[in-house]
């Protein structure tokens, strides 16, 4: 894997591919975790990590269990059926697994991290990255950067919206739109600037 | 752990979650099983349906013996020959070029002494509608006017593209087609599309004549 | 107009018109003796004075009648000899009703109040001139009203090498500053004197707007026996603000939250000086004032000298009333001063104006949205964000506004004379001062 | 079929085996204590985080539920059946509380008191005060009329109606809000059950009073008279005695000479006289008659 | 006494009737609807650059987008039922910009399109004048450009009026991309000329540098803008392009051409300086403008789009109050704290 | 509540997108054309039947410390059965979804049903409100999807309406979504602020992501909190 690659690779996950605002995956806590960046910035470090982490266990899960065919007793057995179970039950288990030992080991990094960690499991964004890296069939290291810069692109996604939802929250917005509704109104003109990038990987 | 009833007996918790593991694979798998073939079959039929409407009859499954071949600027192709009554009848060669809003790939087919025949593509989805469809779009849309009269789509030949016919007849040369000296179409204000577009069908093209060659050097071997 | 000294220029500030031609060149008149006086009690920042005397007492001029009540406290004196009446409540110029002290004169307006004059001040003992000053009830005069005496004993760990007399009188419309440096020149010198003696400095600056070039030119012509540095200021708003007077004449800045002898100075307004000279040299202790009464509608527009208790509307019958219809009447400059709704507000040690403005004149405050033109941003003079600070106000996210510095609002109003969007952020600031002093309060409380 | 079946439901059954043995085993080895019961009761308060209870939110008045044994019967918010609930889960007894309710102590609407200035501001009753005067009205002591009681009220019960504040009290859960907001003072929590009420805060002299307002209460006493043990003067104001509350009748019977003394549905409806103006975007910027 | 002051006939302001406020007692005369006509008036040259170029299509355009923006900023306030807010003709100032924005084969539909975006949408959807986060304008027009990009890419050769594809100075960039002679030969003195005159493709109010320098200097002068926007964002694209020409130079024209051609002139002064989306800290503004110059260098270079302007102004907007919060100057007398204090006890002051 | 309200209640009452604003990426990104959005929606309506009917069959047995990863599984296992039925029998709509179909497994709306109603009830009820709910989904994909289909390309169900033959674009791609899910949003705050004004109350739209009938992120706590 060249540095061509890794930079085609995190260019295309940031900026042009965004997972929230182009792919749109991971809707909930972009919505739901945005409101201050201090949070936004807790809960960026959380997806980044888990994220990446999450990308490299499903991706050593695809290699060595899932496209792998096993021939016994002269019938080929194709596991990649398993493909969504494992992973779902992979990366619960992983945050979970996080989840105790930070708890135990940096109660504070817990604190400010932990609370997001429940909601990652069910982040479509990582079950989406690992999905993305096996359709792609990418191999380890891939699948890891993959994973590592779509958290980033997640981050820089969020950090953005919660920029601008902390000004959302001292404008004087209709009553009707307040909440959700101007927040996904928001997320639309962002996402429409995004849309700029296009081309940046080829 | 205070009190070991049924509900938090470790044991039993992961003999329970074995029980549910079990079951759902086995339902899975017997799912699996029963769809191996269809989906198999569900796959050919998309190739097998485009080749089949840019080659000439054939009698034996090209997708089945298709093979992997590279172009001489080392881009993957994948090569289907078609043949009647043991007779090659045409080849289609599938490329991918970068185009807009991603890659483009399209099917590209062959008179058998390599002479481009019929251009599609496949997957254009990224190309903006009204610039970069110009170039990659062959559908025609179906109208409501159409589906009120009972007027069917005529779905026996394929709805002219004026890009990508202009590669037809074509034989590739040396030097790549441009948009000032060759015939082929380039649809100005879609650059990208039409650079992608032509790219891949190069790509195809070398690829067939240089496969062509060595056959031919092969057998004179 | 050259300076003798090297200047420096504060950030921010804006140039109203300044309304100063109305009244600056009308000579300052002593007000008719009236019947009846109605003396605030508390004129001071602080702790409130308690009253000495009785209904029925009888009075002289300069006579003792409400006591300190504490330390940061200023007495108050009879402004006439005559007998004391009820204590009245009348409205204060910051709202609500507040008590006064009421004082019926007899007419002959006799002295008797106690003090020796000290001629000889410049060999008595420090202790004695500032108890004189303490005496004299005298307070800042420039606009706070905190009592002089205080600001004249620093604790012994503050060095303080510099006195600043603040003669800028950089509020639009208001003279009385001007007209009494022009009259009683050597009063405020001597009393700057007086005051640099108790402080030990050998450094004076008088820093004075370049707009009143006779004050200078009379300043300039005594200054030098005194031991006086006249320094003309540029003419810019809020230029006699303490902190921007201080960067001016000295470079340095008070830190927020700070005061002015945390860069060893003590600022006073040439008021107070001519007071210090009255107590100290006569005798006499703070009844009256300098007073600009002012605006386009008033008909003769000037300076008073006026007793302490005199109410607005007297003072304005002594300005001839007016000939054409007020929209607000302001305690103070254009810029700081406060709107009233009654005229029987009363004249107080920092009464330094008293404003009308017609309609066309006034402000007129909207609730639209700040635009963020940023403009307030560039005229603030403390460096602030008033735009957006207004705004977290508004949405009472005061934690905020509080770590957006909204504490170190001098509430000069600049930002909201410059505001486009009308907004009134002066307002909204107060506001979040008042929230937050009382979270402050509160938590203090708890934690005793 | 069978091969393949069997192997993948191995598969999927060891990974799963694994998986959990390494969650249990984490779980384990690495164990933190928290209580339970926090969450059980977070859960079942109303999560508006009203603060009316005197602590951060609901989650940190859940933790003082629990830990500290705090009363849940403080939240306001909650119906009977939660308290009850919340008190299953912690095993002690549920307090009862009486239905309490906030009143305006005024009557002086726009259209029924004196004005003594244009004021023109925030519309907000706390910025309003802190200006020379605080408001338009001549009256120190009433209702200034721009509603911060109102925008503080989680509930909304609290209405402004013609500048006066009235509340609704079938929506006031008795949090408390308005009662610290108010910067007039003019509002007090008393039993929901008291239906009549002396709309008056005014200390003003009684000459003044009748002057600045319509419905002044003069302190003439004629209620404290008529029943020494329903009505009473607390801190200088007539006030209902809300350990005793008399009937709504009792409005009848005394005969109140301002109406100061009112039924509560019926000052409510008095209020409302002059027709709800939608609050204006703006302060009313004074018109500049002549003069311009 | 009172009647004593009858007697005299002296006449005293009545109370009951005065005004009752904080202070300040005065204002600057200044207010919004002033700003927004200085901006148009500063629009003028563009306006009549565009109208100069591009005759009835620039009028059309104008006419349309102005009328449209007022209309449906008047129908919000009347369906809203609040008070009209068009008097402070800050919709017209949206509008006016939005239609220097568009190619002048643009249809009517299309401006009615790109208005009620601009104003229902990116505006008053979040609160009217003051509150939206988003450059009405801009992210309208980055609406329009990937909506329908078939019109939005109909460019005209200027007082022709025929029709071509992609025939803008940043079209040919890419047309030649690959060749450092082309490059080359688009950077020459004359070519720039014509550029800085504006007789070249684009949107109506674009194509002449000039024009928009005039009425750019007009805001600077009128303290309307803060002059660190445009500066820190030419000054980031002149270097950034310099560098990448240097660099590589069949990559892209020399920084001059940059600066010229597209959308960085009318950015730069009209649309990222709009006050309500852009810093209010002025360091704040100097990052604002590198944030958007960097971005549009890349999209321009790198990018698919030949123009990137727009889209950076939107994505920086998102920035603000990221930026404002990082870039808050201390207030007066801040950092002097402890230095003062320290520096007095060793009397150690000037 | 009967078994015809329990279907019912899903298409508007409770509409898991537009009341319970659950599972926002599935829906803002398959309503880009009708024909997607009742793919999406078809599939997500098995899925949500089919685990709603198993785990009422099997609440009473589930132990509460692995009831959450028993359901996953359960769910994982019907998404797997969906998925390979449509790549056998429906190619083009199993390209047309990608990654989403497998994404099933996390939608919230699935887990959540299966936590908040399934657990707690019977076979036949379990059944009727994986349906309503499933086709309620069905029914906002298919509107929403055919509102942007026609907005972008003048098309529904793919035939051309003759209008434009392109509209606006983006209203077809991820902008379009969330803009217009943020207007139809803004239309129920609408409509219920009118119900409650009607009503004498005050009506509050969420100020936050409304989240709260979610469990799904209590995947970690271990004895859940019964609430009805
Ligand atoms: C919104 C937008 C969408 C575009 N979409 C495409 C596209 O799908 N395919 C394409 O080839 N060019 C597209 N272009 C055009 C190119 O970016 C560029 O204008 C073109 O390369 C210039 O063409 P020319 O070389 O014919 O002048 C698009 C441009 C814009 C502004
Ligand atoms: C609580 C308080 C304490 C003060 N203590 C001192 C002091 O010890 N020494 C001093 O020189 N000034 C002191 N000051 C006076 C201030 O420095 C300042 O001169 C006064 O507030 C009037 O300023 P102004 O008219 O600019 O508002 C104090 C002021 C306040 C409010
Ligand atoms: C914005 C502002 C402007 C001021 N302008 C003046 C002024 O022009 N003249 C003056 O004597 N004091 C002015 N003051 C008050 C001074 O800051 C300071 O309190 C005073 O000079 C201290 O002297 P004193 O205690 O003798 O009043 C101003 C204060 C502020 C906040
Ligand atoms: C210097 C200046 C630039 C402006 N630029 C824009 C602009 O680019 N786009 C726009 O819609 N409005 C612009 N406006 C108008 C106004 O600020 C805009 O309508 C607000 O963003 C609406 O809230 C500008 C105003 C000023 C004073
Ligand atoms: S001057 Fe007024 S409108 Fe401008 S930024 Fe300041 S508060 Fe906002
Ligand atoms: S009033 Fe306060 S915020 Fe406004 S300019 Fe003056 S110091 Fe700055
Ligand atoms: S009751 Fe108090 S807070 Fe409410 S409107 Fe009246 S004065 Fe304002
Ligand atoms: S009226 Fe007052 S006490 Fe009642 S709910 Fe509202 S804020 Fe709380
Ligand atoms: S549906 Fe995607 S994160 Fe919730």
């Amino acid at each position: 894997m060249d540095t061509n690659e890794i930079l085609v690779l995190t260019v295309g996950a940031i900026l042009v591919n965004n997972v929230v605002l182009s792919r749109i995956l991971g809707i909930c806590p972009f919505l739901g975790v945005s409101k201050r960046i201090e949070t936004a910035l807790g809960m960026s470090g959380a997806v980044i990590f888990v994220m990446t982490l999450a990308s490299f266990v499903t991706a050593l899960f695809n290699r060595f269990l899932v496209t792998q065919t096993f021939t016994i007793n002269g019938t080929e057995v194709d596991l990649s059926f398993t493909r969504i179970l494992l992973f779902i039950v992979v990366i619960a288990a992983l945050v979970q697994i996080v989840e105790i030992l930070l708890k135990k080991f940096s109660p504070s990094l817990y604190v400010s991290l932990g609370i997001y960690l429940p909601l990652i499991t069910t982040n479509c964004a990582v079950l989406g990255a690992a999905e993305l890296n096996a359709d792609a069939s990418r191999g380890l290291i891939s699948s890891t950067v993959f994973g590592f810069s779509t958290g980033v692109g997640f981050g820089l996604a969020l950090l953005l919206f919660a920029s601008i939802r902390e000004r959302l929250a001292i404008a004087r917005i209709p009553k009707a739109m307040e909440g959700t509704a101007i927040a996904l109104v928001t997320a639309g003109i962002l996402a429409m600037a995004f849309m700029g990038f296009s081309g940046l990987v080829k | 752990m205070k009190d070991m009833t049924k509900a938090s007996n470790p044991f039993y918790l992961a003999f329970f979650l074995l029980v549910v593991c079990g079951v759902s694979t086995l339902v899975m798998a017997v799912t699996a099983v029963k769809t191996d073939a269809p989906i198999r079959a569900a796959q050919a039929k998309e190739t097998a349906d485009s080749l089949k409407m840019i080659l000439p009859p054939f009698d034996n499954d090209p997708a089945a013996e298709a093979i992997d071949i590279t172009s001489p600027d080392g881009e993957p192709v994948k090569l289907y020959t078609a043949k009647n009554g043991g007779l090659v009848v045409g080849y289609a060669a599938e490329a991918a070029a970068s185009g807009f809003g991603g890659k483009v790939a399209g099917i590209v087919s062959f008179k058998p002494d390599g002479t481009i025949d019929t251009v599609i593509i496949k997957s254009g989805h990224a190309e903006t509608p009204g610039i970069g469809t110009k170039v990659t779009d062959r559908s025609v849309k179906r109208t409501i006017s159409d589906v009120v009269k009972g007027v069917k789509p005529d779905t026996s030949k394929l709805p002219p593209n004026a890009a990508l016919d202009s590669y037809s007849g074509v034989k590739p040369g040396d030097a790549k087609w441009t948009k000032e000296k060759d015939a082929v179409h380039f649809v100005s204000g879609a650059t990208y599309s039409s650079n992608a577009v032509c790219d891949l069908v190069w790509y195809a093209a070398t690829a067939v004549r240089a496969h062509l060659a060595a056959a031919e050097k092969k057998e004179a071997n | 107009m050259n300076s003798p000294i090297r200047t420096w220029r504060f950030h921010g500030g804006v140039h109203p018109a300044d309304g100063k031609a109305l009244s600056n060149s009308v000579p300052a008149q002593r007000a008719p003796l009236l019947e009846r006086y109605t003396v605030a009690i508390q004129q001071n920042i602080g702790a409130p004075p308690k009253p000495v005397v009785q209904k029925g007492d009888t009075v002289k001029k300069g006579q003792l009648i409400a006591e300190p009540g504490g330390f940061v406290s200023a007495p108050v004196h009879a402004p006439t000899s005559g007998t004391v009446g009820d204590i009245v409540e009348v409205p204060g110029a910051n709202g609500g009703a507040i008590p006064a002290i009421e004082i019926i004169s007899d007419g002959k307006d006799e002295w008797g109040s106690g003090l020796d004059p000290i001629p000889n001040w410049k060999n008595t003992d420090r202790e004695i001139l500032k108890k004189r000053i303490a005496d004299a009830g005298i307070v800042g005069m420039g606009g706070a009203a905190f009592p002089t005496h205080v600001k004249l004993s620093p604790p012994p760990e503050k060095v303080i090498d510099t006195l600043i007399l603040n003669g800028a009188e950089c509020e639009p419309y208001l003279t009385a500053d001007h007209r009494l440096m022009l009259e009683r020149t050597e009063a405020v010198l001597e009393g700057a004197a007086i005051a640099a003696k108790i402080l030990r400095v050998d450094r004076v600056f008088l820093g004075i707007e370049e707009n009143k070039p006779d004050a200078i030119a009379a300043l300039n012509e005594k200054a030098g026996q005194y031991g006086v540095t006249v320094v003309p200021l540029h003419v810019r708003y809020p230029q006699g603000g303490e902190k921007q007077l201080i960067y001016a004449l000295t470079g340095r800045s008070v830190a927020t939250g700070g005061l002015p002898m945390d860069v060893g100075c003590v600022v006073q307004n040439v008021g107070s000086c001519a007071a210090i000279r009255d107590a100290v040299v006569e005798g006499h202790p703070l009844i009256e004032r300098y007073t600009t009464v002012t605006g386009t509608p008033v008909a003769n527009p000037g300076t008073w000298i006026l007793r302490f208790g005199t109410t607005v509307e007297q003072a304005l019958t002594f300005a001839g009333g007016v000939k054409a219809r007020a929209a607000k009447v302001i305690m103070g400059g254009p810029m700081m001063g406060f709107a009233q709704t009654s005229l029987g507000v009363t004249v107080t040690k920092n009464s330094s104006g008293i404003l009308l403005l017609q309609w066309k004149e006034t402000a007129e405050y909207t609730s639209n949205p700040c635009i963020r033109c940023g403009r307030c941003v560039r005229a603030c003079p403390m460096k602030l964000l008033p735009g957006p600070v207004s705004v977290m106000v508004e949405s009472e996210n005061y934690d905020e506004a509080e770590k957006n510095y909204v504490m170190d609002c001098m509430e000069c109003g600049v930002c909201t004379f410059v505001c486009p969007a009308k907004r009134p952020l002066v307002q909204h600031f107060r506001r979040a001062k008042a929230e937050i002093n009382a979270k402050r309060r509160a938590a203090k409380a708890k934690q005793a | 079929m069978l091969i393949t079946i069997l192997v993948s439901a191995g598969v999927v059954a060891a990974v799963g085996l694994i998986l959990g043995a390494l969650i249990g085993f984490t779980a384990k080895k690495f164990e933190v204590q928290t209580d339970p019961k926090i969450e059980a009761v977070q859960e079942l308060l109303p999560g508006a985080n009203c603060g009316g209870c005197g602590y951060a939110g609901c989650a940190d008045f859940a933790s003082a539920i629990v830990t500290k044994g705090a009363d849940p019967s403080g939240c306001s918010a909650c119906s009977d059946a939660m308290l009850a609930k919340i008190a299953e889960v912690t095993g002690k007894a549920a307090g009862k509380k009486e239905k309490m309710t906030a009143v305006v102590f005024c009557s002086g609407s726009f259209s029924r008191s004196a004005r003594a200035a244009d004021y023109n501001g925030i519309l907000d009753c706390r910025s309003a005060s802190i200006v020379a005067g605080g408001g338009g009205k001549a009256c120190r002591f009433g209702c200034l009329g721009y509603g911060s009681c109102a925008r503080a009220c989680p509930f909304g019960a609290i209405e402004i109606r013609d500048g006066l504040a009235v509340v609704h009290p079938e929506l006031c859960r008795a949090c408390g809000k308005c009662v610290n907001v108010c910067p007039r003072k003019l509002i007090r929590l008393v039993p929901a059950s008291a239906p009549i009420h002396v709309y008056c805060n005014s200390l003003e002299k009684p000459a003044k009073r009748r002057k600045f307002c319509k419905n002044p209460c003069l302190a003439c006493k004629k209620c404290i008279r008529t029943d020494e043990n329903h009505m009473q003067m607390q801190a200088g104001l007539v006030r209902v005695n809300y350990s005793n509350p008399p009937e709504a009748s009792f409005v009848e019977q005394v005969k109140c000479p301002t109406g100061a003394l009112q039924v509560e549905e019926i000052h409510r409806k008095i209020a409302a006289l002059k027709p709800v103006e939608p609050a204006p975007k703006a302060a009313p910027a004074p018109k500049k008659e002549e003069s311009k | 006494m009172s009647e004593e002051i009858e007697k005299n006939n002296i006449a005293l302001p009545e109370p009951g009737s005065l005004v009752l406020s904080t202070s300040p007692h005065v204002q600057d005369g200044d207010s919004i609807a002033r700003i927004m006509a200085k901006v148009l008036i500063c629009l003028l040259p563009a306006v009549a650059a565009s109208i100069w170029f591009f005759r009835f299509d620039a009028v059309r355009i104008l006419v349309y987008c102005a009328s449209f923006c007022i209309f449906a900023e008047y129908g919000w306030t009347l369906a809203t039922r609040q008070a009209a807010t068009i008097g402070d003709y800050s919709a017209l100032v949206t509008g006016v910009i939005l239609a220097l924005n568009l190619p002048p084969g643009a249809p009517w539909w299309l401006c009615l399109i790109g208005s009620v975006f601009a104003i229902i949408v990116v505006k008053e959807l979040f609160g009217g004048l003051g509150q939206n986060p988003f450059n009405p304008a801009a992210a309208a027009r980055v609406a329009l450009l990937v909506g329908f990009a078939g019109p939005m890419t109909q460019w005209a050769a200027p007082a022709t009026g025929s029709l071509v594809s992609g025939a803008t100075p940043l079209g040919a960039i890419h047309a030649v991309q690959g060749s450092a002679d082309a490059m080359a030969q688009l950077g020459a003195p004359d070519n720039l000329m014509k550029l800085f005159l504006g007789n070249v493709g684009g949107s109506i109010g674009e194509t002449s540098a000039l024009a928009i320098l005039i009425g750019g200097l007009g805001l600077m002068a009128f303290r309307l803008i803060k002059w660190q926007i445009p500066l820190a964002m030419i000054a980031t694209i002149f270097v950034f392009t310099g560098i990448v020409h240097l660099a590589a130079p069949g990559l892209t024209p020399g920084p001059l051409y940059h600066i010229l051609s597209g959308g960085v002139m009318i950015g730069a002064f009209f649309m990222a300086t709009d006050m309500v989306t852009s810093p209010i800290t002025p360091l704040g503004a100097l990052v604002f403008g590198g944030v958007i110059g960097v971005l549009t260098c890349i999209i321009r270079i790198w990018g698919a789009y030949p123009e990137g302007v727009s889209f950076s102004i939107v994505i920086a907007n998102a920035l603000v109050p990221l930026i404002d919060r990082m870039c808050y100057i201390r207030p007066f007398g801040w950092h002097s704290h402890s230095v003062s204090a320290l520096n007095i006890r060793r009397g150690e002051i000037k | 509540m009967s078994i015809f309200k329990e279907f019912t209640k899903g298409f508007w009452k409770e509409n898991p997108v537009l009341v319970l604003v659950l599972g926002m990426c599935p829906t803002l990104a398959t309503s880009s054309d009708a024909v997607k959005g009742l793919a999406m929606g078809l599939a997500t309506t098995f899925v949500l039947m089919g685990s709603n009917l198993v785990i009422s069959v099997i609440r009473k047995l589930v132990p509460g410390k692995i009831r959450i990863p028993c359901y996953i599984v359960v769910i994982a296992t019907f998404v797997t059965v969906v998925k390979l039925l449509m790549q056998a029998f429906a190619p083009e709509a199993y390209q047309t979804l990608g990654i989403f179909l497998p994404l099933i497994v996390v939608n919230c709306i699935v887990l959540g049903r299966a936590e908040a109603f399934a657990s707690k009830n019977g076979l036949l009820a379990s059944a009727a409100d994986g349906l309503g709910m499933g086709l309620g989904f069905t029914f906002v994909l298919v509107c929403l999807g055919c509102i942007r289909e026609f907005l972008a390309a003048g098309t529904l169900f793919g035939i051309s309406m003759q209008c434009w033959d392109n509209g606006f674009a983006i209203m077809g791609q991820a902008p379009g979504g969330f803009i217009l899910l943020g207007l139809i949003l803004a239309g129920m705050n609408l409509l219920n602020m009118r119900k409650a004004k009607k009503a004498g109350i005050k009506y509050e739209p969420p100020a936050e992501f409304d989240c709260r009938h979610c469990s799904i992120c209590k995947l970690s706590t271990e004895e859940p909190v019964k609430t009805k």
